[in-house]
């Protein structure tokens, strides 16, 4: 037995690999639904309910599609160009927590709020880019692998973040809870939905991943991304500047990863915290991949990620099953869908 | 000053470094006999949290405590078979399938965790391992009020166990033919199958042996450092591992020496924190060995003795 | 209105930040059960809620139609609060540093200070060495005022005594609590109040005293914790659930139901550990506190 | 020679998808024999040796060591049977010792200490009894190519084999290197080892084998003892066609194309260029011979762009030229001929319009505003791949999809198409057959008809005679004096390669002046 590239993929192939890696996953699901006194199908039946079937459910699953976009959008672009950022995560609490320092100043409070919006984005932009174009020096410079370098950049990320948390940045009317400064009412992004968290951050993000995919699909820029990636030594001898276009790339990844901490701030929640995010930057990985590194493929593997997330939580509160199942749902469907995703490409003979 | 050399001088400092040190030795070792094959392994925070659980509600049900490690060793093992198939089988990203591992087993974890266990509030415990001078009280006593009774004497078991681990791993990879099967498995495994060895096995072999070591590394906090199981134990030292295994250059002598001064700065920065209060941040301290893996990773680059096919899949028959 | 409301249990929920074996809410936790099995309220529950999820369980909780929602607003305030005021027909209970907001927003802290100080004047008679030592999470203001009083009730007796405070910069991780407790052992004290999990298994290890906090640790580590600063949520809750059958406003603080004299936190100590002296000075102390002569003091800055 | 068979392979039949690699095979060896196997590129050669050792199982057939069966897929057996392998590509891990290297897995797994010591004694007695001197605790990653071909060779005997297939063993060796290698490998025979070898080199085979099999198409399509064939009939066989290496024509010397003087560079790796000097005429071929390591690399990398000169002037058409950038190279209408085709040349998961245009790719013919001109680029692919034949693909086709010499021949045609006045080839014929060769020597003679400068850098140097007009070695990165073609054999050409131009100039005297 051994397995085989598939010379070509049939519609059919790409339509059922997914939903037998979705229907996997929710057998295993339903057994320990089932083991939890429950039943599978009413679960299953609350699932999707949870995800779409409110207005509630529905501007939760897309509120936190946004940062699981832009994180995918991170990972996706960079490895393409075999950049390997793992350090979504800190790039992610960085730009958070630049944002809500520049925010939470005195320029806050005498821009104006579109500019002042953009702006922030900017600079949560900039200070994740940072913090990759960190690992990639190491890279250029020391010939350093940036997989575990941008790794554990991420904990020290956080560790700085919550060192401003504890002093400078402190909140002092947060009662000594370790939060930043809020950043003003005109600095939160406007809402899609009032009564909801969804913010206009949501069509930010996919208009990113749009233009994403015009850069990579149209321009040259994306064809010598592409051509670094897949080998760089024929990309170098094409002229195509090696560190121009790593630094390029790296600044989109890591500014892609920055926003989507910054909009996290100026969107949802108004300051930082420690525990801003449950791994959206880890996420972000695992849905690139899904995607196959497609920018659009990104913005379905996010919808995906964060449906079954928000619809397994909310089933959990309905059947009284321990919380802990979302997660136990995301993360099989997660590596069921990988596998699926490898068969599109691979079959077994015997 | 004085404070300083006090508390550099007290058993209890150094104590503490050996305990604090055990759950990281198993679980840098369990990750870079992985990574010494090829197959690094993101999914250890979380197989030793599930190595936490299991080992725990084992001996909770009423098993014995070292009925308890061999059942946390075994669901270790089977995270590692799950990652093996994944990454050596399939050769899938070994970063995705190790981070998704990660979300999946803490959060069966804990999910199974709360099915079985009675709700309590306060959580359920059980009789952990008990520290040598208890178990051996004939020797204990000979070193009684001593120094080295108080270091050495305090430990559990496992705490050794953990110290001879890494002899044994250094052992063989350096000096039997395993040892250099596995090497030239995370050199290159072409190399290896021209040579009669099958890297796929290997791989396989080492990837489980290494979740089953990270596995007892999480079993040691629910059964030796703690009583209960509470959900998000491990608190990131799965990660610290990943980062000790590069500090320690795949080396797992360096691997032990790097963990217990990882575990010297945690003990010491409790330690400092009690009389100095708050003068200096204890994120600094945290911070320190991803910082020094970091530094040792510029050194050696340079050296290039990182595993050449560290994360490259291998599939038979193609290129 | 309130009457005929009053025949059926209250919908209630509780959003629980950690899971319920945390001391904290487990408070709460088992405050919600008992009034359940009472027939008072409904009870349901989400634990282990992480920041970002946590105003979308509170909004959950809302359109399932809970009268009265139970939670933490600690590390989301801002969000806690649009919460309430995009739900204003729901009731939100919420353990919180800050002021109650409009109609139905309440708020509570966890002031078992009383007993704490009650518990250290024990500590204060027991110690040997003379030094004490306190296991905190952050230096919060509430977890401050608490670590403070006991620090007070121990001086009260033995104003030469030692408290030496260890923080561990999280909510949750007991074997960290338990090495932070073991530091302070090392450095001379022999009696721990411990504010984490961990603390008092530390002290038995150690074979020193140890006082627990919010729960009663007694019957966990017999001959270890002597003393407890026993926090009971459920004044709180039942001052709370009768304002909402009641159809009041619900924009209050409820913080004065942890008091002692509202039976909302208490000492519950194993006597004849301490000498007999010094627990009537206790008691003696501890009616002070009842009938309003003495008034434990607050002191929210961090211990040092 | 015995004639006893100790291998036979019977009726292999091996399928990679829709590709039939192997069609129904069958090979003898007998013992003490020396076979030659030819073929094409993707004539199956190497996937014939790969189910011999047991990488790949066959879909039909089977191979039999001494009259015993070998189980299908596994390396180990087939070792365990004696038969050593030296793979087209090396598999070696860099960073272990020489020694480690050999000793894998030759030992029980789960013995409890590696017997190290007995292990090196007989490495050294094998490498002394066969010639292959290399230091056992030398890391491998530090080693020359000529010195992990060693370590490769000496893994097999290591293993007691007395089967070796040694499989392209000379395509990254110099001369000399080849030729004592063969001595090596004739003094095993003699001593009893049989041994299979995989070569495209004509000259080698004729020299070194007893016999030949020629594959085509995954079919044996001859069999023949070396002493009654010729290098032309082999070559036929191969080819199934007749095939002639083109000659070349008189051509008419133009005006100076390109001139380097006092040229310094320092080379990333590879050795450094010491003050160059050199002139490239329209309609003529300069080569460029020397020993690998000595600089080639690095004056290749000037010329095509990818490396910035530190000293000395270059002159392109009489004026002064910058270098150092691509793009410059590319704008000066100079073709470039990468030296390894699949490193540089081609991004194998790329299509074949993006490789075709990815050098011009800011051309505004395929480019405007930064935005790809996916039809232009199209329409290029199309036009090369008509009139330089390049079969197996459409141009919206991964390259990958193309063999070795297809791909050759798309690297040249996106070069030529445009009729370059000067073009610089690096190694353009390494690793390809027979056939290919000849297509890509046509080409380059073409250009040269029509006025074109061309210099071919080149380590073979029966390419070099074929189709110099001048030559030039390069020794430590300095050029010696150019040599006309016409006066040079390989005995003077390895006089200048070993860097003994006095006695070189000696010989060609009197045509030196008329040469410079
Ligand atoms: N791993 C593989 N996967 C798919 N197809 C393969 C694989 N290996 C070889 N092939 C196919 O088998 C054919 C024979 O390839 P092989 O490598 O044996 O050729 P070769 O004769 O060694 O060529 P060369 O002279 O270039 O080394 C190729 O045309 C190719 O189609
Ligand atoms: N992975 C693969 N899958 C399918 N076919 C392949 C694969 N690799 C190579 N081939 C096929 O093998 C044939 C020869 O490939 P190969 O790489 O041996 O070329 P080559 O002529 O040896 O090139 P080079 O000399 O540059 O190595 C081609 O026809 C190509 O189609
Ligand atoms: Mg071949
Ligand atoms: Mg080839």
């Amino acid at each position: 037995m051994r397995l085989e590239k598939r010379e070509s993929r049939s519609p059919a192939l790409m339509l059922l690999a997914p939903l037998m890696a979705v229907a996997v996953a929710l057998v295993i699901v339903g057994g320990l639904i089932t083991l939890a006194g429950a039943s599978a199908p009413e679960a299953f039946l609350k699932i999707i309910t949870g995800a779409f079937g409110s207005r509630l459910a529905l501007t939760e699953t897309l509120t936190r599609c946004v940062p699981l976009i832009l994180t995918g959008l991170a990972a996706a672009v960079a490895f393409r160009a075999r950049v390997w950022n793992i350090g979504a995560e800190g790039q992610f609490y960085l730009g958070a927590a630049a944002v809500a320092a520049v925010g939470s100043g005195a320029l806050g409070t005498i821009l104006p709020a579109p500019v002042l919006i953009g702006l922030l984005a900017l600079t949560g932009a900039i200070a994740g880019a940072v913090w990759l174009l960190l690992p990639l020096w190491m890279r250029l410079r020391f010939s350093v692998d940036e997989v575990v370098t941008s790794l554990l950049l991420n904990f020290v990320a956080l560790l700085i973040v919550s060192m401003l948390l504890d002093g400078p940045m402190k909140d002092p009317l947060a009662f000594g809870w370790p939060q930043s400064l809020p950043v003003p009412d005109d600095a939160m992004l406007p809402k899609l939905i009032e009564r909801s968290r969804l913010h206009i951050g949501l069509l930010a993000a996919i208009a990113i991943a749009l233009l994403l995919h015009m850069v990579q699909s149209r321009t040259v820029f994306g064809l010598q991304t592409r051509a670094t990636g897949l080998n760089p030594d024929a990309a170098r001898f094409a002229g195509v500047p090696p560190v121009s276009t790593l630094i390029k790339v790296a600044c989109l990844s890591g500014g892609f990863a920055g926003l989507a901490g910054a909009i996290e701030v100026i969107g949802v929640k108004g300051y930082v915290t420690s525990d801003l995010s449950p791994g959206f930057g880890y996420s972000g990985i695992v849905i690139a991949m899904l995607a196959n590194l497609h920018p659009i493929g990104v913005v379905a593997a996010a919808l995906y990620t964060a449906a079954v997330f928000i619809g397994a939580d909310s089933m959990s509160r309905s059947l009284g099953v321990p919380t802990a199942i979302a997660d136990v749902t995301v993360s099989l469907s997660l590596l069921t869908m990988l596998v699926a995703v490898f068969f599109t490409q691979y079959r077994i003979r015997a | 000053m004085t404070e300083l050399t006090d508390i550099l001088s007290a058993a209890g400092l150094w104590a503490a470094m050996l305990r604090i040190a055990t759950p990281l030795i198993f679980g840098t070792l369990g990750a870079l006999i992985g990574e010494r094959a090829g197959v690094l392994n993101l999914g250890i925070e979380g197989i030793m949290t599930f190595g936490a659980v299991t080992g725990w509600l084992v001996v909770f049900n009423g098993a014995d405590l070292w009925v308890g490690v061999l059942a946390a060793a075994l669901a270790g093992m089977a995270f590692g078979l799950l990652h093996a198939l994944m990454t050596v089988t399939l050769g899938l990203s070994q970063h995705v399938t190790g981070l998704g591992i990660t979300l999946f087993a803490s959060s069966l974890g804990y999910f199974i965790f709360r099915l079985t266990t009675p709700a309590a509030s306060t959580p359920p415990t059980i009789t952990p391992f008990q520290p040598l001078s208890s178990a051996m009280p004939g020797i204990a006593s000979l070193f009684d009020g001593g120094f080295w009774g108080a270091v050495v004497f305090s430990q559990t078991t496992l705490t050794f166990a953990a110290i001879a681990m890494a002899g044994l791993l250094a052992y063989i990879i350096r000096a039997t033919p395993l040892g250099l099967a596995i090497r030239m498995s995370g050199e290159n495994p072409h190399a290896a199958e021209a040579q009669g060895i099958n890297p796929v096995v290997i791989r396989y072999g080492t990837v489980m042996i290494g979740s089953a070591l990270m596995a007892i590394g999480g079993a040691f906090l629910t059964l030796s450092a703690f009583n209960s199981f509470f959900p998000g134990m491990v608190q990131g030292r799965g990660w610290i591992c990943i980062a000790l295994v590069v500090f320690a250059t795949w080396r797992p002598e360096r691997a032990l020496f790097g963990a217990l001064l990882f575990a010297f700065f945690d003990a010491f920065q409790l330690r400092l924190q009690a009389v100095l209060a708050d003068s200096v941040p204890y994120q600094l301290f945290l911070m320190v060995p991803y910082l020094i893996s970091i530094l040792a990773l510029i050194v050696m680059a340079r050296q290039a003795r990182v595993p050449q096919a560290l994360m490259q899949p291998y599939r038979r028959g193609e290129r | 209105a309130g009457t005929a409301r009053a025949q059926q249990p209250l919908k209630v929920a509780a959003v629980h930040a950690s899971p319920v074996e945390n001391a904290w809410n487990s408070r709460l936790h088992d405050a919600l059960r008992a009034a359940a099995d009472e027939g008072i309220i409904t009870y349901e529950f989400s634990e282990g809620v992480s920041a970002t999820d946590y105003a979308r369980a509170l909004r959950d909780y809302a359109e399932k139609g809970n009268q009265l929602i139970v939670g933490e607003a600690y590390a989301i305030e801002r969000e806690a609060r649009q919460v309430a005021r995009d739900y204003p027909d729901t009731a939100f209970l919420m353990g919180s540093s800050g002021e109650p907001q409009g109609d139905n927003f309440g708020v509570f802290g966890t002031w078992n200070h009383d007993a704490a100080y009650l518990a250290g004047m024990l500590a204060g008679a027991l110690t040997r060495s003379g030094t004490v030592g306190s296991v905190g999470a952050m230096p919060i203001p509430e977890i401050n005022m608490l670590i403070n009083a006991f620090a007070a009730g121990v001086k009260e007796v033995r104003p030469d005594a030692k408290h030496q405070v260890s923080f561990i910069g999280t909510f949750f991780d007991p074997p960290k609590a338990r090495e932070a407790s073991f530091a302070l052992i090392d450095s001379g004290a022999d009696i721990l109040f411990g504010e984490r999990i961990g603390t008092a298994d530390a002290a038995r290890e150690r074979g020193v005293r140890a006082v627990g906090s919010l729960t009663d640790y007694t019957s966990r580590y017999p001959d270890t914790v002597f003393a407890n600063a026993v926090w009971n949520f459920r004044s709180i809750l039942d001052a709370a659930v009768r304002d909402v059958n009641a159809g009041k406003t619900t924009g209050n603080n409820y913080t004065p139901f942890s008091l002692l004299k509202e039976g909302g936190n208490d000492i519950v100590y194993v006597k004849g550990v301490a000498p007999a002296e010094a627990e009537a000075a206790m008691e003696a102390k501890r009616e002070a506190i009842k009938a309003g002569t003495f008034v434990t003091p607050i002191t929210t800055t961090p211990p040092s | 020679m015995s004639s006893r068979p100790i291998l036979k392979l019977s009726r292999i039949t091996k399928r990679f998808g829709a590709v039939i690699a192997n069609d129904d095979v069958s090979i003898s060896l007998a013992q003490g024999e020396i076979l030659a196997l030819l073929g094409e590129n993707g004539a199956g050669k190497t996937t014939l040796m790969n189910i011999l050792f047991g990488h790949y199982a066959p879909d039909e057939g089977t191979v039999s060591v001494d009259g015993a069966l070998l189980p299908p897929g596994q390396p180990l057996a087939a070792i365990r049977a004696g038969v050593g392998m030296v793979h087209q590509h090396f598999s070696l891990a860099p960073n272990l010792t020489v020694l480690e290297n050999v000793m894998t897995g030759t030992e029980p797994l789960w013995s409890f200490r590696s017997a190290r010591t007995g292990g090196r004694r007989k490495l050294v007695a094998l490498s002394e009894r066969f010639g292959l001197i290399v230091d056992p605790d030398a890391r491998v990653g530090d080693l020359s190519v000529g010195e992990r071909q060693r370590v490769e060779i000496l893994k097999a005997l290591y293993n007691d084999a007395r089967i070796l297939i040694l499989d392209e063993p000379t395509a990254v060796l110099t001369r000399q290197e080849a030729e004592r290698l063969f001595a090596v490998l004739r003094q095993m025979a003699r001593q009893g080892l049989s041994l299979v070898l995989i070569s495209h080199k004509l000259d080698e085979v004729m020299t070194t084998a007893d016999r030949v099999v020629v594959l085509r198409g995954g079919k044996v399509a001859a069999e023949r003892m070396t002493a009654d064939t010729d290098k032309a009939e082999l070559a036929e066989l191969m080819v199934g066609r007749r095939v002639t290496r083109p000659a070349r024509a008189a051509a008419k010397r133009g005006a100076i194309a390109f001139e380097a003087a006092g040229l310094c560079a320092a080379g990333a790796g590879a050795a450094p260029l010491d003050t160059v000097s050199f002139r490239l005429y329209e309609g003529e071929i300069l080569a460029i011979i020397g020993v690998s390591g000595n600089g080639q690399t690095t004056l290749a990398d000037v010329m095509f762009g990818t490396r910035k000169p530190d000293a000395g002037d270059l002159l392109l058409h009489g004026r002064p030229f910058e270098g150092g950038s691509v793009w410059a190279v590319h704008e000066a209408g100079i073709g470039r001929i990468p030296e390894d085709r699949n490193r540089e040349g081609v991004v194998g998961d790329m299509t074949i319009w993006e490789n075709a245009v990815l050098e011009r790719i800011r051309s505004p013919r395929f480019s405007r505003r930064g935005i790809v001109d996916r039809a232009a680029g199209i329409a290029f692919a199309e036009q090369i791949m008509a009139e330089f034949d390049v079969r197996g693909g459409t141009p919206t086709r991964r390259i990958r999809a193309l063999s070795g010499g297809n791909v050759q021949k798309l690297i040249l045609g996106r070069n030529l198409l445009d009729n370059p006045r000067i073009i610089v080839a690096a190694q353009p014929t390494r690793g390809l057959d027979e056939g290919a060769v000849v297509a890509v020597h046509d080409r380059l003679l073409e250009a040269r008809q029509r006025g074109a400068a061309l210099m071919l850098i080149s380590e073979d140097l029966d390419e070099v005679i074929g189709l110099a007009d001048r030559v030039q070695a390069i020794v430590k990165g300095r050029l010696s004096p150019p040599v006309p073609a016409d006066r040079a054999d390989p005995r003077l050409l390895g006089l200048m390669m070993a860097g003994d131009w006095q006695r070189a100039g000696d010989i060609s005297a009197g045509e030196m002046a008329h040469a410079s």
